[in-house]
């Protein structure tokens, strides 16, 4: 997946999925809540377009952007269906419809809603994989807001003095909820990475070709068995953090559209190559919903607490 | 009609209003926004210099109010999910309701800990727990939970008023009910008492003689009413329901006098005790409820419904499989009787 | 003879023999030094790249540990005192203990998380807890204790050889302790009976027709163990005593056998449960062991022993008052029978 | 307390406080467990001397020092007497005997034993004294292997965007218990500071003028209401962790004996004033153990669980 095609492909896909979600919650059909990459694809595409199929992901609460990216890079292809299924409380849903959401396993994909408790799970599994010589490295993704949570600094710490395959990928996209990075992030946020001797690969963009390139670094970095690093990703959530309530007021909203990484990489793209994306990705989605929503539901056998 | 979060959110406008000692702080509670389940909602405006919102640091925020309290003010803090309490339980445990005793009652540590907890909206596995039971029997600590019974802002405002670290424990489907007054709509039936004070029980009392006792709290008792209300109709068993909002310490006066009253004097049939909650079965509120009968009831016929011992899926045919209903509860009781 | 230390220490030594993907990882475990309390020693001389020393960081041990779980390793994680496993409540609740279920059964987590716990050696309200009861009842979660009884370097390493997260649980004082045999010292009037294959409990039968079940576990098995000899021999009460390892999920089909053998057929008399641990009693194992009983047999008669619910103070004599002694076993098994 | 004389009073008073203890531990009068602040006299002895009588204090398990130099400060005076009640486990002590070495509360000054887990509740005494806007500022004490705890580096976070009093004294004794810092922690021990934007005073001294010179200019700082700051102080614990058991080789033991804050500034003072010291303190703490010593035991009333 390294063709600017393939890329936008990704991002649309992302896109349309997630749009595609927040219509089925104001229909009613998708019960829970959900938090949409919608303005951020340009990270999970070019994160992953750098990344290599083995690597392993643990993901946080905005985690469709990042499986259907990762997926698109997998071996057996990107799996929308899986996770429209899972969103839909399914049997078939990537997790039998247990997860939901935030909460999903697919190869070497994880996520948890639990905000930075999953950074020293990542850094065990970066561990796991160094002492098992796979090459393979771990990304764990985080937001702004997630700096606020002590169990990461924890983490960065083992994970330098361990030289551990591990990379943090900060998505910065200036709220955590409702909360502006001012009232939450004290310092500096590449200060928060360096101080535990990781080397931070930062950059405010919404290119995915930028993206990619910078990615690339940081996990070669990483890759070449360098410990630990950071790359810290300056972006704009567009939508609401969950379904709805957005207090933004609408001249940020406006002023943020500006860096739509499908307006910005659309432009390296012929307007058939446009066409035939949103074609591909329009049906993909209308087989994966519709297979998706008329699976059946999970049903609780004997299980036990074991 | 108003309904229980309205109670919260105006009792803590009393509070800020009252006592310059009184902050709350937490994640996004800011206006407009107001905190995730808006009981926060309108303090920022009218206080903005003692409502404090904060980074994503459960730990901290908690640790903070201690430290808040252990100087002279008297904080509340939210947790935005109850779910995330596993973080403050070094905090709590090991710091805020240690501090009096271990300093030999030189301190108090006047702090509110708030929690939204439950499940029943699909918000899945990390989103949906009732874990109050981990801090039920901490020395030290209390744990009360309103319901939509009696004045739930006067709970609160009695939890700011504690000299003592207080983990008050709201259920997130109890937010939007309606205050209920007893002898209206479907409790016309009941006789409601109650007593304790500043962290009431309730004693709905049914018509007719109790075969036995529900012994419940918060949003349980919704489902514990209903179930009541069909044991009555459908099968003419009376169920007397015993509501607390003062968990821990346990003081279960008001249930062993209610089990008095399920034994019908002269027929020789046990006392039958009924405990319900969300969360999972296995040391939850409703085991030290029945040790505590078992030891002082002499004859005791006792059930616990709850959550089955798993993690809460966010399908909603599996949450509903796994997090107790009425039915469970009239199911129960019928094989009590 | 060899200690309950030395089995758990050849026991780990064992393992990192035989499975090149178990790992140890804690603070402070290196050689010389080998552990606060040195089970580890020796370890990180023949395992060096095996043997992990930390940061004082119990999220994140706790947390790499899962991590590393998940990825096909299967890593022992010390947390140096018990008191501080309310640092890692988050990271067993929301993720190892979860993640089996959650994620489908896609994954497993085989880790262990040992801990010391408990009091009597005057280290204060923070270094002398008996926290196990925090995680009793988690779902996904195993917790174990072994006791001087049987063989507690196989039971580590059935922790260590099961897909599940273990929580293993070393009371400090049993470290010395040497391992008992049935029939041999002051055990030598009672039959010692085991079962339950990879976690056991044991049975200890008295010569006579036992009045009343002692149910215990871990290093409280030392003092009901005074307490049935001073009962024995003071009152001529005999008490069948059952010792668990498996805490947590509850599988009383053991001690249900034993108090089906408490009532003495014929006589009317009432099944007697004693509960011993060294928590403090709300809530603690007792509650749930107790509920259960209560729930299971009709006509029982209980009483729980454990600590009162304060902090452990440092002064010996409140320590000793706080905690429970074999004197109060023998008073409450009086009151029982 | 400003002239070398009351600073080496002070410091003395901690070194024979201390090395009775020790002497008491291996006779078995004493029970549980204690951290000797020998080595380290220097750092409270010179922080104290720079502080206010009216600061909050939150201590760790090595509190001793800074409990008796904090005493040295207060107008109530010095009290050797209960802290050593208090150690024996007497009635009398500065809690009752519950709380034993490491959980110590008196007047402004705290303890606990948990490690980081102070620091969040120290952070919420600052807010308050400056809600309050008594003028006080809070001094809160950790050590090198504390900067691996999560609740640290929240409360970091908190205190800068609070701009609150907060002074944070790292006493990097070079270990952790056993650890050395080499193997547990990572980067850059101011940095992990100044990532979230305080500012740090460090200095490697055992030299009692030198600290006070700069926990004066610290303390100044964060009284100023500039914000919180960190102070560190890079310094040498001659002991064992606790009573025994100390695996490093007597060369290092030997070696930094050299530093010893006593000798340094004993040259200071004349030979006269050395054994005026020396006498006060033998007295003060004579009296002290052998008060606390016929002190009665507590007993447990009728506590209840409240
Ligand atoms: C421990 C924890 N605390 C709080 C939350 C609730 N929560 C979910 S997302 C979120 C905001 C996260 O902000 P950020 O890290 O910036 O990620 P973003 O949502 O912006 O992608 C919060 C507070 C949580 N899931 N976990
Ligand atoms: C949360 C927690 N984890 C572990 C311990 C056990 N412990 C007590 S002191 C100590 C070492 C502390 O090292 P450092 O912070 O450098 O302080 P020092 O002892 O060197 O003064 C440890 C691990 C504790 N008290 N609290
Ligand atoms: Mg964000
Ligand atoms: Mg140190």
């Amino acid at each position: 997946m390294t063709d600017n095609f393939a890329l936008y492909r990704v991002m649309l896909l992302i896109r349309r999925f997630e749009e595609r979600l927040l219509a089925e919650f104001s229909t009613g059909k998708l019960v829970g809540t959900t938090h949409t990459y919608i303005g951020q694809e340009a990270d999970a595409a070019g994160i992953f377009s750098a990344a290599s199929p083995e690597d392993v992901v643990f993901s946080n609460h905005r985690c469709h952007g990042h499986f259907l990216a990762y997926g698109a890079l997998s071996p057996e292809g990107s799996d929308p269906y899986r996770l429209a299924a899972e969103l839909m409380g399914k049997a078939t849903g990537l997790v039998g419809g247990r997860g939901g959401s935030q909460h999903i396993q697919w190869r070497n994909f994880y996520s948890n809603g639990i905000q930075g408790g999953i950074v020293p799970v990542a850094t065990g599994m970066a561990l796991a994989e160094k002492e098992k010589q796979t090459g393979s490295i771990v990304l764990v993704f985080i937001g702004d807001g997630t700096l606020g949570e002590g169990a990461l600094y924890e983490s960065l710490n083992l994970a330098a003095l361990w030289r551990l395959p591990l990379l943090v990928v900060l998505e910065n996209n200036r709220y955590a909820q409702t909360t502006p990075v001012e009232l939450a992030v004290a310092g500096s946020m590449s200060g928060r990475f360096a101080a535990f001797g990781l080397p931070v690969w930062e950059r405010e963009t919404s290119d995915v070709l930028e993206v990619r390139a910078l990615a690339g670094e940081a996990i070669a970095h990483v890759r070449s068995g360098a410990g630990p690093a950071a790359l810290i990703l300056h972006t704009y959530r567009f939508m609401a953090h969950s379904k709805g309530d957005d207090p933004r007021p609408p001249e940020e909203l406006a002023r943020i559209r500006q860096f739509d990484p499908l307006t910005i990489h659309a432009a390296r793209l012929s307007p058939a190559e446009l066409d035939a994306a949103e074609a591909e990705v329009s049906a993909l989605l209308a087989d994966a919903f519709s297979r998706a929503e008329s699976d059946p539901f999970p049903v609780l056998g004997n299980q036990v607490n074991r | 009609m108003s309904t229980v979060l309205e109670a919260l959110n105006s009792a803590l406008l009393t509070a800020l209003e009252s006592d310059p000692r009184v902050y709350v702080l937490g994640e996004d509670i800011l206006d407009p926004y107001g905190g995730a389940f808006k009981v926060t909602r309108g303090l920022s405006t009218r206080f903005p210099g003692r409502v404090l919102t904060t980074p994503i640091s459960e730990a901290a925020i908690v640790g903070a109010a201690a430290g808040m309290a252990l100087r002279g003010l008297r904080p509340v803090a939210e947790i935005m999910f109850g779910d995330f309490v596993t973080l403050i339980a070094d905090q709590v445990v090991n710091h805020a309701a240690k501090f009096r005793w271990m300093y030999n009652e030189n301190v108090r540590v006047p702090l509110v800990v708030r929690a939204p907890m439950g499940g029943r909206r699909g918000y899945g596995p990390t989103h949906s727990q009732s874990l109050e039971k981990m801090f039920l029997g901490v020395p030290g600590l209390k744990v009360l939970a309103p319901s939509a019974l009696g004045d739930p802002g006067a709970l609160l405002l009695a939890a700011i008023a504690d000299d003592d670290p207080v983990l008050f424990v709201e259920h997130k489907l109890l937010y939007t009910r309606p205050l209920l007054q007893a002898g209206q709509g479907d409790l016309a039936d009941f006789t409601l008492e109650s007593g304790g004070e500043l962290f009431p029980y309730f004693v709905l009392r049914p018509p007719y003689p109790p075969r036995l006792t529900i012994a419940t709290y918060g949003y349980n008792f919704e489902l514990a009413r209903a179930a009541a209300l069909e044991l009555m109709m459908e099968h003419e068993i009376f169920a007397e329901m015993v509501v607390f909002s003062q968990l821990s310490p346990f003081d279960l006066t008001p249930l062993f006098d209610s089990l008095a009253r399920t034994l019908r004097p002269g027929s020789g049939q046990a006392h039958r005790l009924l405990t319900v909650e969300e969360g999972t079965l296995t040391l939850g509120w409703g085991a030290e409820v029945a040790a505590r009968a078992a030891e002082a009831v002499s004859g005791l016929r006792v059930r616990r419904v709850a959550a089955r011992d798993l993690p809460i899926a966010n399908a909603r045919p599996l949450e509903d499989a796994i997090l107790p209903q009425a039915q469970d509860i009239v199911a129960a009781a019928l094989s009590l009787v």
